[in-house]
């Protein structure tokens, strides 16, 4: 459990530097997971990396360090270095991907992942090894034809997938009403026969339970489950956004109070499972950790232009 | 004449053409309150109300099919596609339903509507921010394409756009949005034809034709060879479909010499089109091939500045081979 | 109610010498509404030709009599003459389209004319005089994302459309069970918050019902309705199919004796609203109207082939 | 040898490729036991098993993701596209995802799959089930687009394209599935390489470069042209990404006079890129402008017949052009 607090604390810790670097001129584009990270987090934690499959979405920054994705990794990707394990510098920081870590690169295209990851899981459910696929996604990516397409066929082949939405209620500028007609994207579920769950996204044990449940049907054969994790979005957009141009300034200061860390931190303090102490400890050490990250990627050399023609296809 | 930049020209273009035209309406992702991701339909919410301004679901197959229904009933939908990239879930609804209603009805039916799309790169938008789109819809009979360099140039066509009877597919180049200024004429002064090229240099070396940012780039290009007394023709086609052949036809045989400079992937790009018909056309003037000068054929363009940098076509890398061409 | 009884008896006489037709060489290609006629006119005569909107499909053969196509214009298009009022015989009969009618002209695609709906509606609204867009498509459709993306967009705006879906249980050789994921068609309409019906389709009452209300749900502002009418595919998809090829001979006998519409009749007759003496008389006028519009379209020109380049632009 | 028809040419391709490794799968709408609308895959869902020839749901898009996913996980699909001008909805899986994925996770990941489609006229198809297709697949890097048109290419490409590491867009003239046969080896003696056009007619006089239907109607009008003795070459490119630039230059560089036959609409068809490049590669050697016969740009095949013949190339209608072209 500790460990999945760390890797949000981790996740926040970077993130706060990637906006500094920003600042600074250094870093050119960012998109914050900034109160995504406790519905990311718990969400992993309750997968297997190594053996499951992860359709990660632009989002996915916390989510990515609990797949595995190392402080220095994520900063080399961030700053675009030939030794960005994604792309290699290629792709906007945020398309996380890695074969060995069984992380399924995204493009920045937003939908595409969900009836992909349906195909990916079909190949799963053939192999039979009780491996699953898991993909993430927005509440505006769920008014994508592929969305519906990718649960239908899902649902159709009982495919071992979780179809993973946080919902943040804002597709940039667009409000979840203008988005999502009916009560919400869990219910959008029930259309396809499979069941469908809304939890709050800053209540990790919710998250953690309800992923673990879609998990164990999917490891047995029941099919895929739509979970709906409910989260705020802290941050515009991305650094080229600023939300203020259309939301309520009433609305912003209301939400920032709604900062999931500092609830989930007084969860495992009162539970025993944290003092003051060891979380101040944590912070030190993770602040070190994201330095040394931080320094190693800004020194790390950039792609060969020369590179540039290569894997459009095979190498000969 | 008031100066503008060419993302001010566009919104001048909607907000004229809405406040002359009550048919006239605007959609796409984030158009509204937030005036669209490069700020081209900023204010018009406000001004216009959010039924003709309207926020659409994320959702491009949708949102062309919509504006289909709307131009169906006689309104005047200018649909933005956020990016050319995010187009092509669109595809279907543009190339087998808007382009085609007209035909296939045999003239009973027409959907005069405008998409709207940023296109091309240069602006660290990486793969998926960045591609050159042209030459897909330059090959759907039914779909008019446009891809202005100028802010007047996308004011007045965009107007000519909004009035036309049918489909246009209408292409920004977003590396100019802010980098291109220029006086531009208000209200029906500033309309522009469909389907007129422009010689935006003239010159009796060689002629280049070309389009969107690589106007600018050729000229600068056309710069470096003056120094050498190479006198480079530079033609802006403006319109793609239908593109303006005897206004190139016409420099060519002058020249006797063409380059067509594009900045997407080099196969199948619709400078492919250009130099064929040409090469065509203008055989017995030709005193050199006709040379294309394009991206390479990588699937867009990378994040990274260094790799950026060698993807994008440069005024030295366009002067290299213009001047190769003028010796030849 | 008997001129729509006419209509139905009129689409069977027709799509029978059709058929006839077709054995003798005469016409190319065929897909049959046997089995849609009853559900096709009774939504369709619920509804107001020349005020609402109609986005058809390639089925609705018996929906387009019911517009007010008539014998002669739907045997020009059989014969892809010149006076084909679609397409002037540009187009594979069955894509209907008349502007003064008010039926908007479909393509082959399946698909694209569900959000196509969405936005006639929209205008429709927008112009505020009550009337409505009525869109069909068979269940096969409803897989397209488009299906999804029209349903959501009408739902968001509270467009005044219906969506009518002609489940015949097959998608060519496709079966439900393996194009549509969960209970059914209409389930889906929950997703959205719309109201969703099922009603049978060879009950003409309970669709005209279903149609009717959906009708006053939308000009009253009340947004759009879904409807699974079930039906049955009497004949293989298209002339160029033969569902003996992957159907079970005995569930084609058995689909054989559900022909709704001498259920129809049976009905008419202990209503008392139709003796079978006035049955007789009807079925025989219609026999001669059949001959009439056949001859008519059989000696029809054809399209100038010089017309061919025209209207890919309007006119200059 | 067996004699095969194009059409049995395919469905044993994916048969032998089926039975030769495990991996290999073919889903798409009615493919199961209906062996598709045009029985490529007829008998095979019996042979293996409906995992293996899967029956999807009516999505192209979803297909088109799902055959990807399935590459992704080691497996080597062959998602059939109903109709060519059915893959617009999976025209952003395809564009955006397919063809980028090995470019944008720098080599880590790649797509092996093959999309089939039936493409082109002359079925009395009409609008939606004649369209050529593959100018937009063939601006695309990272996809590679054959599109063979006799039994033997028609199986040794597929099997080729099967075994291929990248994704192929394996398109099949419709016209020829049955009209087309010829004698057909038997296993790995059955494969063609990709990217290796074929001189299927010697001559001296003019080149002609052509592919898919196009090639017989092409050769009925050099046989006309043979009666004028005019001795025309006649080149099938077969593959059309990546495509044999030099076999075609080295023909036309011998005959000095080249026309490229294509039957989608001409303005930016792929046959512009063969002529741009030939025109610019063999500038030096050319009598004669390169020329192209393509069909109008009407958006497709409408119904009637005598509309049909109006709008299709035909033997006369080239031999016309050609004899033309050897005059010049
Ligand atoms: C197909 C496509 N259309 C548009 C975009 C531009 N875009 C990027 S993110 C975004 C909003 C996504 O919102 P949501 O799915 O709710 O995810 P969130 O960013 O809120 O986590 C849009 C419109 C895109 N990337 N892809
Ligand atoms: C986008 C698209 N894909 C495939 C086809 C080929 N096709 C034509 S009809 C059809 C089956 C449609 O079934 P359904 O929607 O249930 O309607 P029905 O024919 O049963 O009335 C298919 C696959 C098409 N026309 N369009
Ligand atoms: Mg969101
Ligand atoms: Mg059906």
């Amino acid at each position: 459990m500790l460990d999945a607090y760390r890797t949000i604390l981790l996740a926040r810790a970077l993130d706060d530097r990637r906006f500094l670097l920003n600042r600074v001129g250094k870093l050119a584009f960012i998109i914050s997971p900034r109160g995504h990270e406790v519905a990311q987090v718990a969400a992993i934690t309750a997968l297997e990396p190594g053996r499951d499959r992860f359709c990660l979405y632009y989002r996915d920054f916390a989510a990515a360090l609990a797949c595995g994705f190392t402080p220095r990794e994520l900063m080399l990707g961030a700053f675009a270095r030939a030794g960005d394990p994604s792309s290699g510098g290629r792709q906007t920081p945020g398309n996380f991907g890695s074969r060995r870590r069984g992380v399924v690169i995204g493009s920045s295209t937003v939908g595409p992942q969900i009836p992909k990851a349906a195909g990916i899981a079909l190949a799963l459910k053939w192999r039979g090894d009780g491996a699953l696929c898991f993909v993430s996604f927005g509440e505006g990516a769920t008014s994508q034809g592929d969305f519906h397409e990718g649960l239908n066929f899902a649902a159709i082949h009982r495919c071992p997938v979780i179809f993973f939405c946080e919902n943040n209620h804002w597709a940039i500028s667009v409000p979840q009403p203008l988005q999502v007609a009916g009560p919400g994207v869990a219910e959008r579920a029930a259309a396809y026969g499979i069941p469908g769950v809304r939890v709050r996204g800053d209540d990790f044990f919710g998250v953690h339970a309800a992923v673990s449940h879609a998990a164990r049907r999917a490891r047995a054969g029941e099919g895929p489950t739509l979970i709906e994790a409910e989260v705020v979005r802290l941050q515009s957009h991305s650094t080229d956004d600023d939300q203020r141009a259309y939301r309520e300034a009433s609305d912003l200061s209301a939400e920032a109070t709604k900062d999931p860390i500092p609830r989930l931190r007084e969860t495992l303090i009162s539970r025993g499972w944290l003092t003051v102490d060891t979380d101040r400890e944590m912070t030190n050490r993770l602040t070190v950790e994201v330095e040394r990250a931080t320094d190693e990627a800004e020194v790390a050399p950039d792609p060969d232009p020369a590179t540039l023609a290569r894997h459009v296809y095979a190498d000969a | 004449m008031p100066e503008r930049t060419l993302v001010q020209a566009v919104r001048d273009a909607l907000a004229e053409e809405m406040e002359r035209d009550e048919r006239v309406c605007v959609l796409g992702e984030d158009v509204g309150l937030k005036g669209g991701v490069f700020k081209a339909t900023e204010g018009l919410q406000r001004r216009f109300g959010a039924q003709r301004v309207l926020d659409t679901p994320l959702a491009e197959s949708s949102i062309a099919a919509v504006a289909q229904g709307l131009a169906l009933e006689g309104y005047r939908p200018v649909a933005e596609m956020q990016f050319a990239d995010y187009s092509f879930p669109a595809f279907n609804q543009i190339v087998n339903e808007i382009a085609k209603i007209r035909y296939r009805s045999n003239g009973d039916f027409s959907c005069p509507l405008v998409i709207r799309a940023p296109t091309g790169g240069g602006v660290r938008g990486a793969l998926y921010h960045s591609q050159s789109v042209e030459a897909y819809y330059c090959h759907v009979p039914g779909l008019k394409v446009l891809l202005p360099s100028t802010a007047a140039d996308a004011k007045g066509l965009l107007k000519a756009a909004i009035r036309d009877p049918d489909p246009v597919i209408f292409l920004e180049p977003k590396k100019l949005y802010r980098a291109e200024r220029g006086e531009v004429a208000d209200g029906d002064a500033a309309l522009r034809p469909i389907g007129e090229a422009l010689v935006v240099r003239p010159g009796s070396a060689l002629t280049v034709i070309t389009y969107g940012f690589m106007r600018a780039v050729s000229l600068e290009a056309a710069g470096i060879l003056a120094r050498e007394n190479i006198d480079v023709e530079v033609i802006d086609l403006r319109t793609l479909r239908p593109w303006d052949v005897e206004a190139c036809v016409r420099s060519v045989r002058q020249t006797g010499r063409v380059a067509v400079v594009y900045e997407a992937n080099r196969t199948g790009g619709f400078g492919a089109e250009v130099a064929a018909e040409l090469a065509e056309r203008c055989f017995a003037d030709l005193d050199a091939p006709v040379t294309r000068i394009a991206s390479p054929d990588v699937p867009a363009m990378p994040f990274n500045p260094g790799l950026e940098d060698a993807y994008m076509l440069n005024p030295e890398k366009i002067a290299d081979r213009l001047g190769a061409l003028a010796r030849y």
